[in-house]
């Protein structure tokens, strides 16, 4: 009864967290949304015995991953209204079939057949030693070698991002050396050099 | 120790690239760091050719340790060779452009493709669905960066797009993978396939989704659309990395995925990978058909071909040996255009009139090279359909023809366009747009190495494809005893088709498979 | 009262999953916002596998979440990166700045 | 000397291509003197030849393998016996005596080499045909004096109505020669050999054979083959309906009208009925067929010759009339009185033709009668000859015509066939209209006022081609030339003497014993045969005939004609002319026929035309077209647009899971 | 040895021609192709035994191992003709490029080479697969020449050549994997792609008479566009009439031979009871194509187009005389292919001859050419007349044989009858053609001052000429090299 209640507030409060994702205008807006998402997912998967992940997911993603998603928002320049793609009604009406077949074909195919296993609390895992030290043993041990690969992800994530950045910055910012660009001065116009000032 | 050797190429590679980082870092000399991971790669080979030779004890070594996460047998070291010589040509490209246009900040960019390497490398051993993701989004992201690399507006949208798009196959082909797991409640590829009676529609939507996203990323129509703008943007060692070494690591995967009985000849996801891949050959030679632009052209060009490779999957025939002409061809044309072109984006068909009567070796070279994209004899791309076809048509109605043969000669006739542009003379109002041709650098040694070998391959498998043959075998596992095996399945084997009076119209073995796993939930695997 | 079983979490995830789907396909958003729906997807997968994990009473899933998160990590990085790079040069991070490779006319 | 009637075809051969290739080097003197010395070489063989086949020599031999198709040889072969000797003669006289005119009738012509490797290369090909052993030697000579004929006719090839008229006999001689094919096709169908001596043993299996026809059913196979290979007998000899190309044929040289389109090449048909008479001799069917066709060409032709104006188409005419003669002396199966007459003809028509060639000429390359006149006092040799000749061609008796043609319209008169009584009116109107024509000709170009209006301005737009050679051409009278004359006084004197001279020994000897035979059914030869008492008792007999009082009244009345209207009306091109007189002077509107047909074929080319273009092509070319619309469509999609790809992506996995929930549920 | 001397000596010359810029390098080159082809001619004639009906002078050794596909060549009674006839001709069309190639005539010397050993090669090859690639290999060089050296409209023309081509030769490839597989898998032959074995394959019944008709059609087409057959023909008067004067002259006089070859090679003696099955089909498609494209031929304004269409008329002969499926019919394709060989090639290079002084191919701008160029015009009218097929010219012996075995075999004798049409039919659009450009008076007043054809181009002709009479006059000379080689075919061992 309990889980009942609980699973269908966090669900409810996730499926409204991610379509306000989807749907606010202001990206800072789906930004936090997201987190609340996060949120009640690591909640959810508490509910699932996973205790460990769902803290992991707030801490780690809530805490650092969306700080820097809104870091970067704060970064790009919000001061201009956003442009409103012009989405015909005609697409949306497509996107909408889409959407709907989607859901229908996963209903279908994944509940025709699906069986059901009963989640009351704790039952199915009873046999085992459900521990963060259980985590990793497996991790350290059995997924050793997939931990160096996930490392070597990160180090090139870093690599890359710092590599992108870095030459964009020599170009772009105002302490790098000047250079002449032959292209943008044959393409001055005379508008940019000369303004004429009617006297009234 | 020894637990070391059986990881040993990809230890290699990962340790010098934690070196190379430092280099780069600290070391700001791009000598040093091209020879490094020359050597790097070198080294790579070398690791792979040692496990080569001890694979037995290897194995008996892999097994006790790190037995679910990826395997060690011919197919994954021939593709690691594979991935390991071809990422040596797109270095040896990529450091020649360096060279000749000196404002490129690419001295990371080698650094990149050894990360490519490294993904593609994983992908291609792995037996474990999260190491699969792992190899597959370190090869994704490595593209993603090396797409950007240019830093241009264009080269940041595409890669946006590129990144944006890709992520959403991943996701797509993630969440099939968990669908197999929530099916089997395996994560490894022979585990998960030898469970008797999974939840049978879950695994199949997983199989599924998993197609959709390799389908992204090799290209096939309809989740094509990246590789055009992809392609029309990017500069030319990317284009040479995402036609070859992205290519090699998702075949390497899926050519996994039927090693290891999770897809066979007669599930459905086979039977989806044919409908794509005819759909690609088809509608991406039509496509084609329509371009100016040669990069956009190679780019559909590389989705009709990825059509082709797809039939190779499901006949479980010489998919290397296909994907290893085609990036000798693709490397050829890359190299020739921007030997001539540099990084302009636009280089369209009017630009290349009267290439092959300025150019004569050149211009032969590439005329050689559409024949062989288009499949005509005597070209190594002939080789590459007829082995194709050879395996299709030995377990599959002869009536997908009628598709492949309009989808071929809708591409034929593009390839023979260009020539056609190649040999036009050029009138005297058309020399301004030919100024755009500049001689960039094809005096560079490296440049000129890469090009004389990528030669010597595709003239050496135009007139003996045997070796290479042999080898795409070696690899493939099963290879062209395709048609033994599908005798031992009980249901839409070749016979069916063979021993009917006449072919019937409608795709026989289509729908009997599709039938089928409802009999016969799970394809035998041993 | 029903119980509780896994087709209910799966069923949620699903849903999850499709409205990340359903954020790529209204583009009028900021690119950012593309991210965040490739997070979602990344949130559907996940809780499929803790749910999974849980089915089986297989502590894989919950390894695989871990993988993945440090997957979505990097990819958000390198995301991030590109679209501030985007930015710098076109002064927008919308989609629909992001147009101008493409064939039609 | 066993095997030199193989030089009979080679050396007329041999001498075309001296004259041809190396005339030039030669020139006029040696050329010619080479070519006329072969020519006599060859007349001398024949002559050889002939008194061994009388000597009872009879030669049928193979010379080489042609060609081996699957288990069918077929070889090139000559047979020497009567029929061939005796035509090699005919071929070899006309052809020395055509030589001999050319000498100086084509003097100026720049094509005189030319010319002359035509005519050798003809008598060469024309001799190979007549010395045939099989069937498709004789197509070889048939389509090959069809070829020399062609380049002949349009020897002025700068003339328009040359070309036409070259192109119309070729094409219309190959309708013919389709029927010959097949006619000899079947015989290769159901003998499995061309070669002559087979297939006549082979004759009672044929005549027992039936042959389904669609549309018609059952026939006799024998009629059928006999229908074919007559069809193409038609066109050579040119009988109605596929006679219009001789007429047109006159647009050639003078010299080879004689040649060619009156000795010899077109009797090339009723040589080759001759020889084949055991084949038709089976079948009533089509002796009645040539019976009709010959009289009706016969008469309806000899009408047609009275109304032309042309010198050369008045004998043109004449000569279809007396080859209808021949046809239905053919049908009457009196197969030796038709080469009797075929022999009787080449003579005296080949005269007629070289003189109206020297009044041609003499009146500067005017060939309208009614610009002539009076001619007989300046060219008197010329006069006599054709005289005699027109004597000879109405059949008056000591002259070598009566001698062959009375002998026809017995026949046909004695012949059993149901048509032959029609045919016997027909020959005998004929018979009257012949000599009115012939003396037409004679008086008005002979007797009467010199017409001394020979304008050069008419002679402009009719040949301009030889006005560059008219200056040299000042000499108005080429009697003068011995040249000339030598073959007129020869041919003459056969045309006076061929009549009693041969016909004892050909119609009523037993020249032809063996070759030529009637079936016992069809006795008129027999009849005639019988009473026949002698040359004398003939000539006698003829006073009394009532075909020599038609002929002579036929004199009479050209005389009273020329008299009562010496000057003949010049057409004026705007005059009206009644629907009889225009049917009637465009013989009969067999011409419009023919266009019609010609335009029929075109516009159905034309319609084959667009079907290749629009229907075949633009079928084929759907598919690039499909590829290409399809594909611009299809690129409408690649906007650029990140949401727009997603879209697709996602539809893709929708559309595969729909698949799956069709196929799975 | 002297069959592999036939392929590749040739190509290697050509290649060597690539590099021969001077015009003394380029004489040196058809000097050396001359004696080359002399002596290979030669020696394959001497060695060439014409009593027997198999194959001889073989060459066998594995080339692919992993496809079993052999170097496996031999020449009997069908292909040495043809074979004979591609050396001369392209020695032919060598001499001709000096007179009417003007740019690049080293690289048309080299294409020309290479194009005559891959067509060797398609004559002497034994195994599918080799056939195969160089059946197709052969499109290249040709469609390179029509692409550089091509008239107005040659882009069109080379682009519906190579894909009409292409289009019919892969259904043949999908056809030889098929059986290939379908062989593989019974085990009880040794699988290879030899003719042979595919031939003791479907003897043995291995494949249902309802897959044999299929893969029957499958090798069909692919002959059949090369012919061309009527419905496939269209790409024919494209490519023939943009074609350069020596492209045309190898076209017509050899390509279109290897589809008359590989209906005899291939679908007579491997699909036997199919073909006969489908011989009315074919002999009704070869007759549309004698009738309905001669009439089609006598609309055209340009004479290549002409005579290009009349060679499709003429092929019609071909395939008929093999669709009667006897060997009079077989032996009468062969002559007709023979001569169509020099006939196609002689009206072509005098075309050419014209074309290259007056730069037209529309028969209004000629007319009157006998009067300026008397020597071609002897030598125009003899092919035109060979081209009706005039009895003692080399294009009677084909029809003849043909017609006559139509009337022989027995599948109807009104189909001799809509054959012997042709008669009229050719004469009428040959006869048109002469009138049009040959006889006439001058109109075209550039012809007032055209030489008339030089030494070098009278040798060309009459190479051509020569032929042509001595095979209207002595057929036997070449008939009997096929004669056994063609009863072999017939009795299916």
């Amino acid at each position: 009864m309990l889980p009942t209640l609980v699973f269908s507030i966090f669900s409810i409060v996730l499926l409204m967290a991610a379509l306000g994702v989807v749907f606010s205008r202001q990206a800072v807006h789906a930004a936090l949304n997201l987190v609340l998402a996060f949120f009640s997912a690591a909640c959810m998967w508490i509910m699932l015995d996973a205790e460990f992940l769902g803290l992991v997911l707030v801490l780690v993603y809530v805490g650092a991953v969306m700080v820097l998603f809104l870091f970067v928002l704060m970064m790009l320049d919000f001061a201009k209204p956003v442009e409103v793609e012009v989405n015909t009604p005609n697409y949306r009406f497509r996107v909408g079939i889409v959407i709907a077949a989607f859901m229908a074909e996963m209903g279908i195919l994944l509940y025709s057949k699906m069986s059901s296993v009963s989640i009351s609390s704790g039952d199915a895992l009873t046999g085992m030693q459900w521990s963060v030290q259980q985590l990793a043993l497996r991790l350290f041990n059995h997924y050793a070698y997939a931990f160096e690969v996930a490392g070597a992800i990160l180090l090139f994530a870093m690599v890359a991002v710092i590599g992108l950045v870095k030459y964009s910055d020599q170009e772009n910012s105002p302490k790098a050396p000047k250079r002449q660009n032959i292209a943008d001065q044959v393409r001055v116009k005379k508008e940019d050099r000369l303004t004429l000032v009617k006297s009234s | 120790m020894s637990d070391l050797l059986v990881v040993l190429p990809d230890a290699l590679l990962f340790g010098s690239l934690c070196f190379l980082v430092l280099v780069a870092a600290f070391l700001n000399s791009r000598c040093i760091l091209r020879w490094a991971s020359i050597a790097t790669v070198l080294g790579y080979l070398w690791s792979v050719t040692y496990q080569t030779h001890h694979i037995s004890e290897l194995i008996a070594i892999g097994d006790a340790h790190f037995k679910s996460l990826f395997v060690l047998d011919a197919s994954s070291l021939g593709m690691k060779t594979f991935a390991g010589i071809v990422t040596l040509l797109v270095i040896i490209f990529l450091e020649s452009i360096v060279f000749a246009s000196a404002p490129e900040k690419a001295k990371e960019g080698v650094i990149i493709v050894l990360f490519g390497l490294l993904g593609a490398s994983i992908m291609v051993g792995a037996s474990h669905y999260l190491m699969s993701y792992l190899g597959l989004e370190l090869l994704s992201l490595a593209l993603v960066v090396l797409i950007a690399w240019g830093l241009e507006t264009e080269q940041l949208e595409a890669a946006i797009k590129y990144f944006i798009l890709s992520s959403l196959a991943s996701g797509i082909l993630l969440f099939g993978v968990s669908l197999i797991y929530g099916a089997t409640g395996h994560l490894n590829f022979v585990s998960s396939a030898l469970v008797r009676y999974p939840l049978y529609n879950m695994y199949t939507i997983g199989q599924i989704l998993i197609v959709a996203g390799v389908a992204f990323k090799l290209g096939w129509v309809p989740f094509h659309f990246w590789i055009s703008d992809v392609y029309a943007s990017a500069r030319w060692y990317t284009i040479v990395a995402l036609s070859s070494l992205s290519k090699i690591g998702i075949i390497g995967f899926m050519m996994r995925l039927y090693d290891t009985g999770v897809f066979s000849s007669n599930v459905i996801a086979s039977q989806f990978i044919i409908v794509l891949s005819i759909l690609s050959i088809l509608i991406g030679n039509i496509l084609g058909v329509q371009q100016k632009s040669l990069r956009r052209i190679l780019a559909y060009s590389s989705i009709a071909n990825m059509g082709y490779i797809g039939l190779a999957l499901v006949c479980r025939t010489g998919a290397p040996f296909y994907l290893a002409i085609y990036i000798l061809n693709t490397l050829v044309m890359a190299s020739i255009l921007f030997s001539r072109f540099g990084h302009a984006l636009d280089i369209n068909l009017e630009d290349i009139k009267g290439f092959a009567l300025k150019h004569p070796y050149q211009g032969a070279l590439l005329t050689f090279t559409m024949f062989s994209f288009a499949g005509l004899p005597i070209t190594p791309g002939f080789w590459a359909k007829w082995h194709v076809f050879k395996g299709f048509f030995a377990q599959y109605s002869p009536w997908f023809a009628i598709f492949i043969i309009i989808g071929t000669l809708v591409g034929t006739f593009y390839y023979v366009r260009i020539v056609k542009y190649l040999y036009e003379d050029v009138d005297a109002k058309d020399t301004e747009i030919n100024s755009k041709i500049t001689p960039a650098i094809s005096s560079s040694f490296s440049y000129g190495m890469s090009l004389s070998i990528v030669v010597i391959a595709l003239l050496w498998s135009t007139v003996a494809p045997d070796a290479l043959l042999s080898w795409s075998e070696r690899i493939t596992g099963k290879g062209t005893a395709t048609l033994e095996e599908a005798a031992r399945l009980p249901v839409a084997s070749p016979h069916a088709v063979f021993t009917t009076k006449a072919i019937p119209l409608k795709v026989p073995t289509l729908q009997k498979s599709l039938n089928n796993p409802l009999v016969n939930p799970m394809p035998p695997v041993q | 009262m029903i119980s509780l079983s896994i087709s209910h979490f799966v069923f949620i995830s699903t849903l999850v999953f499709l409205i990340g789907l359903v954020g790529f396909l209204f583009a009028r958003k900021s690119l950012v916002v593309l991210l965040m729906c490739i997070e979602l997807l990344l949130l559907a997968c996940t809780t499929n596998f803790v749910v999974f994990a849980k089915k089986y009473a297989d502590i894989d899933g919950h390894l695989a979440v871990f993988f993945i998160l440090t997957v979505a990590a990097a990819e958000s990085a390198i995301g991030l990166a590109l679209i501030l790079l985007f930015f710098r040069k076109t002064q927008s991070a919308n989609i629909s700045a992001a147009v101008s490779l493409k064939e039609s006319v | 000397m066993n095997q030199s009637y193989l030089l009979i075809p080679i050396l007329p051969v041999l001498g075309a291509l001296i004259s041809g290739f190396l005339g030039r080097f030669l020139g006029k003197v040696v050329s010619v003197t080479i070519a006329l010395l072969l020519m006599l070489a060859t007349l001398g063989l024949s002559v050889f030849w002939l008194n061994q086949v009388n000597a009872g020599v009879h030669i049928n031999q193979d010379i080489y393998t042609w060609a081996v198709f699957g288990k069918a040889a077929f070889s090139v072969g000559f047979l020497i016996d009567p029929l061939s000797v005796m035509m090699n003669l005919i071929v070899c006289s006309i052809s020395l005596m055509v030589h001999i005119y050319t000498i100086k009738y084509m003097e100026h012509d720049e094509g005189f080499f030319r010319f002359y490797a035509y005519i050798s290369l003809f008598t060469g090909v024309m001799l190979s045909l007549v010395m045939a052993n099989n069937f498709l030697q004789l197509f070889f000579g048939w389509e090959g004096v069809g070829l020399v004929s062609y380049l002949l006719i349009g020897f002025w090839y700068n003339r328009e109505s040359a070309i036409y008229a070259n192109m119309k006999a070729f094409i219309v001689n190959r309708v013919g020669d389709l029927g010959f094919l097949l006619g000899l096709g079947l015989l290769f169908k159901f003998c499995g050999t061309l070669h002559f001596d087979s297939i006549i043993q082979q004759i009672p299996m044929l005549a027992s054979k039936q042959y389904m026809l669609p549309f018609i059913g059952n026939v006799h196979l024998i009629s059928l083959i006999a229908l074919l290979l007559f069809i193409g007998a038609m066109s050579k000899s040119a009988q109605i309906p596929l006679h219009a190309w001789l007429p047109d044929s006159m647009e050639g040289p003078t010299p080879i009208s004689a040649l060619i389109h009156a000795a010899t090449m077109v009797t090339a048909g009723i040589f080759m009925v001759s020889r084949f008479s055991p084949i038709f001799e089976q079948s009533d069917a089509v002796l009645n067929f040539m019976l009709a066709i010959g009289s009706i060409t016969a008469a309806s032709m000899g009408l047609l010759a009275i109304i032309q104006k042309d010198i050369k188409r008045i004998i043109a005419y004449s000569t279809l009339s007396q080859l209808g003669y021949m046809t239905a002396a053919l049908g009457a199966s009196a197969y030796k009185i038709a080469v009797f007459h075929l022999l009787t003809h080449a003579f005296f028509k080949a005269l007629l033709f070289l003189g109206a060639g020297a009044v041609i000429l003499a009146k500067h390359h005017e060939q309208d009668i009614r610009r002539m006149g009076g001619l007989a006092k300046k060219m008197p040799v010329t006069y006599i000859c054709m005289f005699l000749a027109s004597l000879a061609l109405s059949g008056i008796a000591p002259f070598s015509g009566f001698f062959s043609k009375e002998p026809i319209i017995e026949a046909v008169k004695l012949s059993t066939q149901p048509v032959a009584s029609w045919a016997y009116i027909l020959l005998m109107a004929g018979v009257a209209l012949t000599p009115f024509y012939s003396f037409n000709l004679i008086f008005r170009v002979f007797h009467g006022e010199e017409n001394e209006e020979i304008d050069s301005h008419h002679n402009h737009h009719a040949h301009d081609h030889h006005d560059s050679h008219d200056a040299a051409h000042h000499n108005h009278h080429p009697e003068p030339f011995f040249s000339i004359k030598l073959p007129f006084i020869i041919l003459a004197v056969f045309s006076v003497i061929n009549g009693f001279w041969l016909a004892p020994k050909i119609i009523y000897g037993d020249y032809f014993a063996n070759t030529l035979t009637a079936l016992p059914t069809h006795p008129a030869w027999v009849h005639i045969t019988e009473e026949f008492h002698g040359v004398g008792q003939a000539i006698h007999h003829s006073l009394t005939a009532l075909a020599t009082w038609l002929a002579v009244g036929g004199i009479v009345l050209a005389f009273i004609y020329t008299k009562r209207f010496p000057k003949l009306a010049m057409d004026v091109p705007g005059e009206k002319k009644s629907i009889f007189m225009r049917w009637f002077s465009s013989g009969y509107g067999f011409d419009f026929i023919y266009k019609l047909l010609a335009s029929f074929t075109m516009a159905i080319a034309c319609f084959a035309c667009q079907v290749d273009k629009w229907g075949i092509d633009g079928l084929i070319n759907v598919l690039p077209r499909g590829v290409n619309a399809y594909g611009s469509r299809l690129r409408q999609w690649a906007n650029g647009s990140i949401s727009t790809y997603a879209y697709f992506i996602v539809l893709g996995v929708v559309l595969m899971l729909g698949y799956l929930v069709f196929f799975l549920r | 040895m002297m069959l592999s001397v036939s392929i590749w000596a040739p190509i290697i010359l050509g290649a060597l021609a690539f590099f021969m810029r001077s015009r003394s390098g380029q004489v040196f080159i058809m000097i050396l192709a001359a004696g080359l082809f002399a002596t290979l001619a030669c020696s394959i004639l001497s060695h060439f035994d014409v009593s027997l009906s198999s194959h001889q002078l073989i060459e066998r050794a594995l080339w692919i191992k992993q496809y079993k596909i052999h170097y496996f060549l031999g020449i009997d009674g069908i292909s040495l003709p043809l074979l004979m006839l591609n050396l001369f001709i392209t020695l032919v069309v060598l001499l001709n490029t000096f007179f009417t190639i003007e740019k690049d005539i080293h690289v048309f010397q080299g294409l020309m080479l290479i194009m005559a050993g891959l067509v060797n090669a398609c004559f002497v090859t034994l195994d599918i697969v080799l056939f195969y690639l160089f059946f197709e290999a052969m499109l290249v060089p040709m469609y390179l020449l029509i692409r550089r050296w091509g008239g107005k409209n040659r882009v069109y023309a080379s682009y519906k050549f190579i894909l009409y081509t292409l289009a019919g030769s892969l259904p043949m490839l999908v056809a030889i994997l098929f059986m290939y597989s379908v062989i593989s898998a019974g085990g009880a032959l040794s699988a290879n792609f030899d003719i042979s074995t595919f031939k003791e394959a479907v003897a043995k019944n291995w494949f249902g008479f309802a897959d044999q008709k299929w893969l029957m059609w499958c090798f069909f087409v692919a002959f059949a566009v090369k012919v061309p057959m009527f419905p496939l023909h269209t790409w024919l008067p494209d490519a023939h009439g943009e074609a350069p004067t020596g492209g045309s002259m190898v076209l017509a006089a050899i390509t279109l031979k290897i589809g008359g070859y590989g209906l005899l090679r291939f679908v007579v003696p491997i699909f036997p009871a199919a073909f006969v099955y489908y011989q009315s089909t074919i002999i009704v498609l070869s007759l549309i194509a004698i009738v309905y494209v001669g009439l089609v031929a006598l609309r055209q304004t340009d004479v290549k187009r002409l005579i290009a269409y009349s060679s499709v008329s003429h092929m019609g002969f071909v395939t008929l005389g093999i669709a009667t499926h006897t060997a009079m019919g077989i032996q009468g394709a062969m002559a007709q292919m023979i001569s169509h060989g020099f006939v196609s090639a002689g009206m072509f290079a005098c075309i050419g001859a014209l074309y290259h002084r007056l730069h037209t191919r529309q028969m209004e701008d000629f007319g009157g050419v006998a009067t300026a160029m008397p020597k071609l015009a002897v030598l125009a009218i003899l092919f035109a007349m060979a081209n009706l097929a005039l009895p003692g010219t080399s294009g009677f012996v084909g029809e003849f044989g043909v017609i006559l075995a139509v009337l022989e075999s027995g599948v109807g004798d009104g189909y001799a009858l809509i054959a012997g049409l042709t008669l009229i039919i050719a004469a009428s659009y040959t006869l048109l053609l002469c009138k049009k450009v040959f006889w006439g008076e001058i109109k075209n007043p550039i012809l007032n001052h055209v030489k008339d054809l030089s030494f070098g181009e009278c040798c060309v002709l009459l190479s051509l000429a020569i032929p042509v009479l001595v095979v209207g006059f002595y057929p036997a000379s070449i008939l009997k090299y096929s004669q056994s080689s063609v009863n072999f075919l017939l009795q299916g061992k």
